[in-house]
């Protein structure tokens, strides 16, 4: 009895539950209303929930984040909508310096129950302003969590998790994901933050990806196959609290490490998973240097042909993992 | 000599409305504020405590003024200059002498310091470091209220200097467009930091920026707390009627420098000695005599307790537990979802 | 039938102040920039460019009416739907389709696309991506020419939805409180994306907010050139004599959607039909037939000549280079400084 | 003829030497003018070349960094100071989307020639929102460039070096080192920006360190020293562009790796350094794991022993790099 829901569906299905379940659950964001959203992910339901629970907001990005950090403190659980996660510079101040801390600072005596979703991401010829991937920014926040599931049932499964959890939690949603299907359970299940997913086993190489960088990998893997390199990969699916352990037991039985994330390389999501096998029991069974495929080191250019060169696609990561397990270079 | 219960009918509203012991409640906060901080200026001069501190002497009308009109189930958002109005919306002195020394009795643990005391259980949402950080954060407690169909209200305090955020903009904006129960409490006291109103804003008051929102404005004297508390209840009444945010903009003044790196190389003695001359508390003091609400000792009697629990307030947070060291991560998330 | 110089003696200031080679300049700019956005438009459909774009038909007598008080040495700074700033300002159309088609011989390389254009040799600072961005850098820009003690200007142009963002506020009151050269134009065509004034705003109009900063404001018909540039002509005399900014706020519409993605479920076909009656560029060619300053004939050959430009823009961006995909961070940094 | 001069002299120094040498380049920012700036680093420079030259500016951090990139555009060289980089969170849009990416999104058509400078780090109790390390959000982003120098003769180069540059460049200063003393020439001399520096040689354990993190690094390396523990630090300097060779021919040599550094660990600088040496040359030359001591993962908290406790320590130091060396975990 399966039943497949694009992400977008499955995102807009989990905000359904949710608000069903929860009044205190509502949505905030620019043109969610009637339009829908900018990539349709809300959808109709304003028509089903009311303008008092799918909020058009003016365009305030700053005022919005703190607007749902004083709701949070206030007892509702607001689930705001960045129309691109590059927005979200306008919104900084809010979401590191009062989300993410305010329980800590007021040592304990509060709760910040909301959720952002970023969608994010290049291939939409969108150009340096509405392509970036900024994950490991917030990743690197004490006092958030951030999520970056990679399908429609994780995403499901996730968001509704992220709505139950009483901590500040970070959406990223690829942009080129919103239209790709899956498997999508009608009830209202949780999948759990902080746990990575081994979306392949193999032995020869272990690939930590993140979102869109899971597909193209996986498509990776499956031509690698055919030439008996065997690659397992792991969906790191939350950046942060990180899910070491996973990976750590991987590469101790891979011997070789890859990290495949869409965000510029330097200081991208990969630069932590790297140093975190780096420093841990798994270094001595490291056989190869680790490898890093990620954004190029510089902003998304809108040139279809430079936007794809800007980020990790399935040749070039076919070639890394070839090279890495060969001991080519 | 016995006092009266109210004032004579030829009294101010404020006078009149309020009984003697809610006056004399005011007074008392008014002195637990003065002495707070020059408590904790004290303390910090002996190296008894740590950071900086903001400190809002000459301001205490326009704390205890405003919060006056509040129940515990209204909020607040405050500022980085904060004590005043910690203290008016209900909090134990000694908690927050507590947290200044950073000791785990205090509001925040000791993680906080002077610029987050929060008080959640009488509303406050917290002070704030940032500039303009509390603007956004009210609006939201305030739509919340809303959603909840409550008819309490979110009073939002900040500075001149913060009219000059986006956020301010935002919150102001928002606020007005959503009809929401906030009372935005505007503590004009001339300065951000060394830059005067004359040189950040175009405009002689930060009221004149309410009109932008079309949202209701009043300006009154931020000194004079009778002043204060008639336009923070007629504002706070028609938030919680749900006739949407008010802006109440209090002149007033620090007469202490910003904090402790102040030189005050920005404003003359004559202004800051002018304005010492306008103290709030004698102000207030002399106004409950003339009116017959409070006596000569009653008044001085209010001031010797207000001293007496501060210097026991010091006392107990010096004896307070320090924090273990190793616990840094503690409450960064909470247990449940960790 | 040959045309007179200017107009006659009755005719507004507009039609007199400018010479008819100088009207029909601007006639001729209004149709590049309706036939350039339907040929992007087109090419568009065709799969021929990608990404997405902001049509701003309907909008062209403001883009042209403000651009035409300003020499190349003034700066503007434009927005998501910055077609017709651009070509105002002076830009050639063939070299923004080739921008379009991501080819090296556009502005930007093909490293920008639609809302990245810029145009630096004539004063365009950009396009930008972000709603509200250039308020400041506008301000930024008129700071410099102060600076360099200039009588340039900068013409900062944004729409109705970026005036809720805390940007607009911060900018408009430094360009204010530091006298600056700024020309703020809001083009408020209703809505932001699909929020309504109304329902963004408090107040009818972005003009109601200048004040808050103490500047002067004006609100034209954006849809009529002559309106427009009689206040923007106005306001740029003002600025470049020192006397500080203005907000000029023309009334306009879109006629298409938001953008590519745009159901148009927030508005009605009446609104949009009512709107596209009254056309600016029918609009102005009948005011210049009327002050006797072009024949229909003229009009016709400058349209003519337009949409010939326009096919010649786009075939030579079809036949642009296309860049090499290893130059990925090419421009990044710059080389002296690599 | 040695001169000392603090760190904050320093900076004031060559602000002082760019605005002679330079009619365009200003100085903006909250109260440094007439008050000298928060932690008086402009000091009396409004009296010298005059309010315009040395402005207040209204407390609009966003409309600031804005500011700055249009008057860089415009031919002028700002530089733009943020009273604490906590507030730099409220103009990240300007920093990153515009600053950092105008002249590639121009296709190379301009520059935007601005300095912005960041009062950074923990240790005056002044807490969660008044003391954070956000150099790592900044290295992260191509098209700027990130300065963090250690001492006060680095300052004064490398702050010249940044007005003189054509790009934007961040120079983060740790509010603790601005009393520390150090030579200073009084010329106008560069120090190159991209250049690590090996503050201390030594043969047993390689030691990246950043801003206040290399005076601990030195003071540790000293206890070491009479342990027999030869201890090689290396002053990042410049955090974008990295400056990677120096750190792998060091490693070559110590084939032990460490990273010191005040942000939080996660995704701190740390995790760069690291990455980049696990994926390089040099990971075949290494004997151990390799070490990250970064900020705690969490907030900076106002308790001083907390605050102390969340950020590396001297003897956390020693400790660390003891047991790297001799094997022990
Ligand atoms: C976003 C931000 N910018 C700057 C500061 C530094 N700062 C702290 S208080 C202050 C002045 C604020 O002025 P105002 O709002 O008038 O409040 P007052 O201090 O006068 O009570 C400044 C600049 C800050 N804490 N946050
Ligand atoms: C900071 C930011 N928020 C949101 C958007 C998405 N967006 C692009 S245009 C637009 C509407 C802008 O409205 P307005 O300023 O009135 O300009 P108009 O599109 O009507 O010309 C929105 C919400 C954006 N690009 N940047
Ligand atoms: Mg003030
Ligand atoms: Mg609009």
């Amino acid at each position: 009895m399966s039943r497949e829901l694009t992400y977008a569906q499955a995102i807009q299905e989990a905000l359904a539950q949710a608000m069903e379940a929860d009044p205190n659950v509502f949505l905030m964001g620019e043109d969610i209303g009637v339009y829908g959203g900018a990539f349709q992910v809300t959808g109709d339901l304003v028509h089903r929930f009311g303008e008092d629970r799918v909020m058009d907001a003016p365009i305030s990005e700053l005022g919005q984040a703190g607007v749902a950090v004083g709701a949070a403190l206030a007892g509702c659980k607001p689930v705001l909508e960045f129309q691109f996660s590059d927005f979200a510079t306008l919104a900084m101040e809010q979401i590191v310096n009062q989300a993410a801390k305010l329980r800590f600072m007021l040592g304990g005596k509060v709760n910040v129950p909301l959720v952002m979703r970023f969608p994010a991401g290049s291939g939409t010829g969108a150009a340096a302003q509405h392509s970036q991937s900024i994950d490991a920014w917030l990743a690197h926040v004490p006092g958030l969590k951030v999520i970056q599931p990679s399908t429609p049932h994780d995403m499901k499964g996730m968001l509704l998790a992220a709505i139950d959890d009483p901590d500040p939690v970070m959406v990223f949603e690829h942009k080129l994901l919103y239209k790709t299907k899956g498997e999508v359970p009608e009830e209202a299940y949780r999948v759990p933050i902080g746990k990575a997913h081994v979306a392949r086993n193999g032995k020869h190489v272990t690939v930590v990806a993140t979102s869109i960088m899971v597909h193209k990998s996986l498509e990776a893997a499956e031509t690698l196959a055919a030439e008996g390199i065997d690659v397992e990969v792991i969906d790191l699916r939350t950046l942060r609290p990180m899910d070491t352990a996973t990976i750590i037991e991987s590469v101790k039985k891979t011997s070789r490490l890859a990290c495949v994330y869409e965000g510029v390389k330097t200081l991208g999501i990969g630069a932590e998973i790297s140093a975190r096998i780096a420093e841990s029991e798994a270094f001595d069974y490291l056989d190869a240097p680790i490898l890093r495929l990620g954004g190029a080191e510089s902003p998304i250019p809108y040139n279809p042909q430079l936007e794809k060169a800007a980020v990790p696609q399935v040749p070039g990561i076919i070639e890394g993992l070839r090279n890495l397990v060969t001991g080519r270079t | 000599m016995k006092t009266p219960k109210t004032a004579k009918a030829n009294a101010r509203p404020f006078y009149q409305k309020h009984s003697a012991a809610e006056l004399k409640e005011a007074l008392r906060k008014m002195y637990l504020i003065r002495r707070f901080e020059e408590g904790a200026e004290e303390a910090y001069m002996r190296g008894l405590i740590h950071g900086t501190m903001h400190l809002s002497i000459g301001q205490e009308a326009s704390a205890v003024g405003s919060t006056m009109a509040l129940r515990n189930t209204d909020y607040i958002t405050s500022t980085h200059r904060g004590h005043g109005h910690c203290i008016g919306k209900g909090a134990d002195p000694k908690l927050m002498f507590a947290e200044f020394f950073g000791k785990e009795e205090g509001y925040c643990r000791g993680r906080g310091g002077s610029m987050h005391i929060a008080d959640v259980a009488t509303g406050n949402l917290g002070a704030n470091g940032i500039v303009g950080g509390g603007l956004p954060i009210a609006v939201g407690a305030a739509l919340a209220i809303k959603k909840q169909k409550r008819d309490d209200v979110a009073m939002c305090f900040f500075g001149d200097g913060a009219s000059n955020e986006g956020a301010f903009h935002e919150a102001l904006n928002m606020a007005s467009v959503w009809k929401l129960p906030v009372v935005f409490v505007c503590e004009n006291n001339k300065y951000g930091m060394s830059v005067s109103t004359e040189r950040s804003m175009s405009v002689k008051n930060v009221a004149d920026r309410a009109p932008a929102y079309g949202m209701p404005a009043v300006i009154v004297d931020g000194n004079s707390i009778a002043d204060v508390a008639e336009a923070i209840e007629a504002a706070t009444e028609h938030a919680r009627k749900g006739g949407g945010p008010t802006l109440v903009e209090c002149k007033t003044y620090r007469t202490r420098g910003h904090s402790r790196s102040d030189r005050n190389r920005y404003r003359t003695k004559e202004e800051i000695e002018d304005w010492k001359a306008r103290d709030p508390i004698p102000h207030f003091e002399a106004e409950l005599i003339a009116h017959g609400l409070a006596s000569a000792d009653e008044v001085t009697a209010i001031r010797v307790a207000a001293e007496a629990e501060i210097a026991a307030g010091i006392e107990f947070a010096r004896l307070g537990t320090d924090p273990d060291p190793t616990e840094v991560t503690r409450d960064v998330y909470s247990p449940e979802a960790a």
